[in-house]
């Protein structure tokens, strides 16, 4: 055991290192595969799409060099100084290979659905097509044909996602089920090459001097020789300089305040709400019951006593509130729509349940076993007692069994959150579309179906847009989801350590244009 | 030397007392009150189990009952406090602040309103305790409109914002002259919404906020009525679970020994298996395979996994005793003389096996209560809102930094409870001991 | 006593698959399976991924492949991190909770024996009851406490002194083993030191200790060659319940201190039903301790001439 | 009264134990090649005299003297140190029971040796070499495979012999014997009763006999001295004491006596039962279980009286006050 190494600085001027701290283990970094955040995070440091991200969050070009979206498809035209970390250029093949290993039901990628847009990727995914059918090919080694299964104005911004990452046949055949399993069983086109997995302990990203942007990365060594998912361990090694970067949470904040650390706010994007059961023969498929519960759960109250974090957003629509779409915010062109928060109104909208349903039995409210989600859950069990004297079970599960209990159907009222994907609102509007496998409430609406068709396949900006402000409204007045609050991240950050971008696509934290100011 | 008369006249007998030579054994609860450590521990107990049964009815307050205007707070006193209109969306444009200055300022809700600074993107908010160093502390909120609404849990203390435009080119230099900063407190208040959602009787705009002794949880629930109704949920498992697998042990051990032959051997082998299983690493994966349904404490399938695999201590120690009593001389007469076996269980088996199984019961109470915490603080125990101590240390070590009682209030309750059992067990076998050498005398 | 080791070894074995056997069946209990994730899998998806891992089959037949494939030592792939064999992740984490469970053993033997003789040694005076005190208190005090308190205590150190003197979490250098074991091992230290001082007063009181003072032995050569072996012969026998204690002790210490042993690994394996994960890590486990307690019964009749010169002589 | 020549000399020794006063005022002297026996019921506090002889009381014992004079020396200022020298070496102990006297983890060979090893700087070797010899002499038949047995394998007899060869291995000069044979068989027992007196007599040692047996007494020893309630209540030369006892107890004690094989407790023979020694006693001690008591025998302690050549006891009985009044 090196005692030098537990000691490293959180980062060091000279040599451009840091060194952080990790959630969890990358349970896969096969980007075909991988479904987590963590894996997406360490991903898009070891891997470039043909479209990337640059340093202020824009769409840039990755691996292609320009690139053309029509209805009916895409052309990628790739660079040609582009080249995996063992030498080997990277070309056309490897996506056709990437795309076509992460639909191939074989495979059982659970990302799969976001190559749906491509012609027939769907279908192969069922089993019903080879894998020769799917709609995309190489053009010599240097360009990329793409043909859509339906209109997808948003194609390029897709291709910034990990599953579009390309993959090295020979080195996936190799090593089969064992590939990207260790650091040595893969290889990389991104900005740094993975130098060192210890399960469980440490991972170490290392520059990637074969990377064809290498001039514009500046850090030579991003280590993690730490692997918690406790936030107050971080935060210990925060203070103590082992790690540059730390997330704050509650416990946390206040002592890195009394300490004079500058504490950063990050946005995740991502929305809570509550999903209710929809089906028949639960009493949430009745509007007026829906309607009451609605009335009670001022989200203020929740995120201001309850969460207390600072920065966290009430949420008052499906669509988070720093949502941008065609460079505006989308929540100040088209404001989430009013709700009247009573006490009073909210017990007659009972009444009028119980005149339809009869008896009301005990909601089971189906949550998450995080800290959080377990606070969060007596606080709504809590209020629809007192408010409306209606009783909750608490059905506290892991997230793989409320995942199920959802998909079955078990619950009346699930806590549930949704992250986007990439970067257009129609990541969060299609939600709630009756043939969506993730509307897990079966909420069944004819014309909130025709609106996102429409939003779907438009390419008008207007028409999208107005699409997207129907579908809020439905989701309101159908309370389709009570949306609760945005997360929000804080964290602190080594002052020495510039140009990190919080983004809220293709992995966060990034470092790729990040620097150690000496 | 001077003798009296009487002095060589021969000696009245002896008292009788004095040819006692062997007095029977006291009982053992005579031994166990001669011990102080017994009584103290017993006193304990007493009032553990005391207060996790009537407990609610002395200090009544609902256990469930969020008082969310005062999460995480520390011990307070009853107060009485207006109450303020909620006004969510406060919308600060009709301000026109000639500097930074507070609207209004009560716990429920700090406004804030500035001079608009010509060219800034948009402002970002902090606040810091007074008297918390320089930092500009926590950060509230990025905005762009000059006005911002502060409502995150406020308390009756001092706190300093602190306003900086953002985008004011350029940003390093001229931001700390751009600062505004101002200093309040807030008055305790509680909002309308909440005064209406606990139900609070209002006179004259004002409602009473009762005292919390201990503090509030992090959804500001009594902790004191959260620690007795804890202490509830583990007596009730430290309990229960012990003696159910204490009984059921000490009938298959009976059961075993009395039997005899390859019955015996089968079901002694049943039990030397069971014990061979990792005791917490089962808990655990029944727990699991059990599952909890919606509106389930999780006592239940943690009671039943205690006792699917603790009950081979007992069996083996009750087992024990029947072989030898069934080898020993004057069973064999009793038996001979044409006795039941239902009378030599009676007379012979019961006597001599409930001491041990007393024994075993005090430090088994312990054990479980222990386990019932551990469980409960890696989440695999019971389920909120049932309270337990476990669960309350698992809620109290994430605001531990902050908090400190969250976790320790708590935390005490199980030491003392496992400590006041586990004196009680030593003080208990101590007196089996007494009694035992009294009796071998 | 080769006799004797073969017959433990055999017991051993039989206990292992009853602890096979029961974990597969509890495990096929669980509602749910593994093959949710909060973006949605078609069902035919789900098929395929069924299938992959054999869940398709009978539960018999699973079973008996399940009991072929340990046989080999084979514990199949992980479910979530699916390019990862159980194996590979026992052999990667095991070694960290067994340095760790061995500093924590070596802390609390020794803790344990020296507290338990010097109490002992100053039976019913000032370091006997201020010894019985700490032990009634470490092991009244539940240890997912003590490690927070000591976490917390590392944290108030370091910003004292102004620089780390130990590390708050995590694994790699010497300096992380020492304070998570010392935690680990306390419970057991305070259990053990109280068997050493009954099983110490007792030997103390013995005709052959009183025997090797009339031989002029002085008090160390009396403690040394009298004293210790036999005072820790009922120590020895409860090193087997200690290792259990100290292994699944272990998950709390993990979970808190960070501390990627196979312990964490596992509840974190439960938490994600990740099926291959657990049960692997069940039966290695089960195993584990179980050889554990053959080793120690044979470790017993070594130290005990009793047990070895007549086998099972207990 | 000093006996020079003695090999050991008491003088007024007091012991007490937790509150207890134990052993209250004993004189004791014994020659070497002598066998004194120390006669007793059990709690009368001989085995706590003959503990304080190698000062291996309990360490809360309190103990006091006028003077203990061994072989010359007076003892009563002797550290620990000096004390560890004398054990084994010079005074030498056997205790009740052989099975519980051994180290049960240790072989038999070993801890005979070890007594070798550390008073007569012998090696290792050499001291095994001996120790197999040493149990040789006491007549154990194949005596190196002995040595290596641990106690547990061996007979009580052949135990006790080992125990001997321990305690013997330093040719002390007094041997202290407590009990030596109750544990034992009625045969075994007469067999280590006559090694006893044959090693006394070979190596002119001293030897202390502790028993409650009479007659074990009897056959071994040449004066006795009973014990009652921490007192020695009658010393004298063993016929005498046997064909006339002075004390009371000690007739009590002669008829209580039953045959030679037949054992007996003593505490069941004479009705009654000890004093509790917590409490202060006024008069005699035994006055409460006498049958021949007398009112002054409740308040006043008996002075030392000499009722014969080579006899004393402590009784009233023997008063030239009473022999007046009666």
């Amino acid at each position: 055991m090196a005692v030098t190494s537990a000691h490293a600085e959180a980062v060091s001027g000279q040599d451009q290192a840091i060194t952080l701290s990790l959630a969890t283990e990358p349970p896969s970094l096969d980007s075909m595969q991988a479904t987590d955040q963590i894996g997406s995070f360490l991903l898009s440091h070891l891997m470039e799409g043909l479209v990337q991200y640059d340093a202020e969050g824009n769409l840039a070009p990755g691996i292609a060099l320009r690139w053309q979206v029509r209805e009916d498809g895409a052309t990628f035209w790739l660079r040609k100084d582009a080249r995996w970390s063992d030498g080997e250029p990277v070309t056309a093949h490897n996506f056709v290979f990437a795309w076509r290993r992460a639909v191939n039901p074989q495979t059982a990628s659970q990302y799969a659905f976001i190559l749906f847009p491509i012609k027939n990727a769907e279908a192969i995914n069922r089993g019903e097509l080879p894998l020769s059918d799917l709609g995309v090919r190489a053009v010599g080694d240097y360009r990329l044909e793409v043909q859509f299964e339906r209109s997808c104005p948003y194609f390029d911004k897709l291709t910034a996602f990990m599953t579009y990452y390309p993959a090295r046949q020979d080195i996936v055949e190799r090593w089969g089920r064992a590939f990207a399993a260790d650091a040595d069983k893969m290889v990389f086109n991104g900005p740094f090459t993975l130098a060192k997995w210890v399960h469980g302990a440490h991972l170490r990203l290392e520059k990637n001097t074969r990377y064809w942007n290498r001039e514009a990365i500046r850090l030579q060594v991003i280590d993690f020789p730490y692997i918690t998912s406790d936030t107050t361990a971080q935060y210990n090694l925060y203070k103590d300089n082992r790690i540059a970067l730390a997330a704050l949470d509650a416990g946390t904040l206040n002592d890195a305040v009394k300490r004079g650390y500058e504490a950063r706010l990050f946005d995740f994007g991502t929305l809570y709400f509550l999903e209710f059961n929809q089906r028949s023969e639960r009493a949430t498929h009745n509007l007026a019951l829906r309607r009451a519960i609605q009335a009670v759960l001022e989200p203020s109250l929740l995120v201001y006593k309850v969460l207390g974090l600072p920065g966290i957003k009430p949420a008052y629509s499906l669509f988070p509130s720093g949502m941008r779409a065609y460079g505006i915010t989308f929540s100040e062109q088209y404001p989430p729509p009013a709700i009247d928060y009573n006490i009073e109104k909210a017990r007659e909208y009972l009444r009028q349940a119980r005149r339809e349903l009869g008896e009301i039995e005990p909601l089971t409210l189906l949550v998450g076993d995080s800290p959080r989600a377990v606070n969060e859950a007596e606080y709504y069990q809590y209020v629809l007692k007192q408010a409306l004297g209606l009783e909750t079970r608490l059905d506290q599960q892991t997230f793989k069994q409320r995942i199920a209990k959802m998909r079955r159907g078990e619950f009346d009222i699930a806590a549930a959150g949704w992250g986007p994907d990439f970067d257009d609102p129609i990541t969060f509007g299609d939600l709630f579309a009756s043939w969506n496998d993730n509307n897990r409430g079966r909420f069944e609406n004819r014309r909130y179906d025709s609106w996102v068709a429409k939003a779907q396949s438009s390419a008008d900006q207007e028409t999208r847009l107005q699409a997207f402000d129907r579908l809020q409204h439905i989701i309101s007045e159908q309370v389709v989801i009570i949306p609760t609050y945005e997360n929000v991240g804080m964290y602190v950050q080594h002052p020495q350590l510039q140009g990190v971008r919080r983004s809220l696509f293709g992995g966060d934290p990034n470092f790729r244009y990040a620097w150690v100011e000496p | 030397m001077q003798f009296h008369a009487d002095d060589f006249k021969a000696l009245p007998a002896a008292p009788v007392e004095q040819m006692e030579a062997l007095a029977p054994a006291p009982p053992l609860w005579r031994v166990l009150l001669a011990d102080v450590r017994a009584v103290v521990a017993l006193v304990v107990v007493a009032l553990l189990v005391f207060s996790a049964f009537a407990g609610p009815f002395l200090w009544p307050q609902d256990p469930a009952r969020q008082w969310l205007s005062q999460v995480s707070s520390g011990p307070t006193t009853a107060r009485i406090v207006a109450v303020v209109e909620d006004n969510p969306q406060w919308q600060g444009a009709l301000v026109q602040a000639g500097q930074l200055m507070s609207v209004s300022a009560t716990t429920t809700s700090v406004k804030l309103a500035w001079p608009a600074v010509a060219g800034a993107a948009g402002y970002r908010v902090y606040r810091a305790e007074a008297g918390e160093g320089a930092g500009l502390g926590v950060p509230l909120a990025q905005i762009e409109h000059p006005w911002y609404d502060d409502r995150l849990q406020l308390r009756e203390r001092a706190y300093r914002y602190t306003v900086v435009p953002v985008g004011v080119a350029p940003e390093g230099e001229n931001e700390l002259s751009r600062r505004a900063t101002i200093t309040l407190t807030p008055a305790l208040t509680i909002g309308r919404f909440e005064a209406q959602l606990l139900d609070l009787p209002v006179h004259n705009g004002e409602v009473v906020l009762p005292a919390h002794p201990l503090g509030t949880d992090s959804l500001g629930r009594d902790m004191l009525s959260r620690v007795i109704h804890g202490a509830r949920t583990s007596m009730l498992v430290g309990l229960t679970a012990p003696l159910l697998f204490i009984t059921l042990g000490a009938f298959y051990g009976a059961a075993a020994g009395l039997i005899g032959g390859w019955v015996d051997n089968t079901l002694m082998r049943i039990a030397d298996f069971v014990v061979a299983l990792p005791f917490l690493l089962f808990m655990i994966l029944f727990r699991v395979a059990m599952g909890i349904e919606s509106g389930e404490s999780g006592l239940f399938p943690m009671v039943l996994a205690m006792v699917l695999l603790s009950w081979p201590g007992a069996a083996r120690l009750v087992r024990g005793q029947v072989l030898q009593l069934r080898g020993s001389a004057f069973v064999l007469s009793a038996r001979m003389a044409g006795a039941s076996n239902l009378y030599l269980i009676r007379r012979h088996l019961l006597p001599n096996v409930l001491p041990l199984l007393l024994v075993s019961l005090s430090f088994a109470i312990p054990q479980a209560i222990f386990t019932e915490a551990l469980l409960s603080f890696i989440g695999m125990g019971v389920v909120p809102p049932t309270p337990s101590w476990g669960s309350l240390c698992n809620e109290g070590i994430r605001s531990m930094l902050t908090h400190p009682h969250e976790l320790i209030v708590p935390a005490v309750a199980i030491s003392i409870a496992v400590l006041a059992f586990n004196v009680l067990g030593d003080a208990l076998s101590d007196a089996m001991d007494v009694q035992i050498r009294r009796g071998a005398q | 006593m080769i006799a004797y080791i073969l017959k433990r070894l055999a017991y051993g074995a039989i206990t292992i698959w009853f602890i096979a056997t029961a974990t597969f069946f509890s495990m096929h209990a669980v509602p749910g399976d593994p093959f949710n994730e909060a973006k949605a899998a078609s069902p035919q998806l789900r098929q395929n991924l069924m299938a992959r891992y054999g869940l398709d089959k009978p539960v018999t037949e699973q079973y008996l492949i399940y009991l072929r494939n340990m046989l080999r030592g084979d514990f199949g792939i992980s479910f979530t991190q699916e390019n990862r064999q159980v194996n590979d992740i026992i052999r990667e984490h095991f070694p960290v909770s067994a340095i760790l469970g061995v500093a924590a053993l070596l802390i609390a033997a020794t803790g344990g024996i020296i507290g338990g003789a010097v109490a002992a040694h100053w039976h019913n005076r000032s370091p006997d009851r201020a010894m019985m005190i700490a032990v009634v208190l470490a092991i009244s005090v539940p240890s997912f406490v003590i490690a927070a308190l000591a976490q917390m205590a590392i944290v108030r150190a370091n910003d004292w002194l102004g620089f780390p003197l130990l590390p708050v979490a995590g694994w790699g250098g010497i300096s992380h083993v020492w304070v998570p074991a010392l935690v680990l091992g306390l419970g057991t230290m305070a259990y053990l030191a109280r068997l050493m001082r009954s099983s110490m007063l007792a030997v103390m009181q013995s005709d052959y200790v009183l025997t090797a003072r009339a031989k002029g032995l002085s008090d160390w050569q009396i403690f040394r060659k009298h004293q210790l072996r036999n005072a820790m012969l009922p120590v020895v026998t409860e090193l087997g319940p200690t290792i259990a204690a100290i292994t699944t002790g272990g998950f709390v210490v993990e979970l808190i201190f960070a501390i990627p042993g196979l312990g964490r690994y596992f509840v974190q394996a439960i938490q994600q039903l990740d099926y291959t994960v657990i049960m692997g890590t069940t039966v290695f486990y089960g195993a584990f301790l179980v050889l554990m307690v053959v080793l120690i019964d044979i470790a017993y009749g070594l130290i005990d001439p009793r047990i070895r010169l007549h086998g099972d002589g207990r | 009264m000093k006996a020079p020549e003695s090999l050991l000399s008491v003088r007024d020794l007091n012991i007490s134990l937790g509150g207890q006063h134990l052993v209250r005022s004993v004189d004791l002297d014994i020659e070497a090649g002598q066998c004194l026996a120390l006669v007793g019921e059990s709690g009368s506090g001989k085995s706590l005299t003959a503990l304080s002889l190698m000062r291996l009381l309990p360490r809360s014992a309190k103990i006091s003297q006028q003077h203990i004079l061994f072989e010359g020396q007076s003892l009563a200022a002797y550290s620990e140190a000096q004390w560890r020298q004398l054990r084994a070496r010079r005074i030498a102990m056997i205790f009740q029971n052989p099975m519980t006297a051994m180290n049960p983890t240790m072989r038999v060979g070993q801890q005979i040796a070890e007594v070798l090893c550390l008073h007569a700087g012998v090696s290792r070797r050499e001291a095994s070499r001996q120790a197999v010899a040493l149990l040789e002499r006491l007549g154990i038949v194949n005596a190196a495979q002995k040595a290596r047995q641990y106690p547990f394998e061996m007979s009580g007899g052949m135990l006790q012999r080992a125990v001997i060869a321990m305690a013997i291995a330093c040719k002390p000069a007094l041997l202290i014997a407590d009990e030596p044979t109750t544990a034992l068989d009625a045969t075994v027992q007469a067999e280590v009763l006559v090694l006893l007196r044959e090693l006394c007599n070979e190596q002119n040692m001293g030897l202390l006999l502790i028993t409650h047996d009479l007659g074990v007494v009897r056959r071994m020893a040449q004066k006795v001295a009973v014990m009652y309630a921490g007192k020695l209540v009658e010393t004298g030369d063993i016929s005498r004491v046997f064909n006339t006892p002075a004390h009371p107890y000690t007739q009590a004690l002669k008829q209580a006596m039953p045959s030679l094989t037949e054992q007996r407790d003593l505490l069941m023979a004479i009705p009654g039962t000890p004093p509790d020694l917590s409490k202060p006693i006024a008069g005699c001690a035994f006055a409460a279980r006498c049958p021949q008591a007398m009112n002054v025998c409740a308040r006043q302690q008996p002075a030392d009286y000499l009722t014969a050549p080579e006899q004393h006891a402590k009784c009233w009985l023997w008063d030239p006050a009473r022999t007046k009044a009666s």
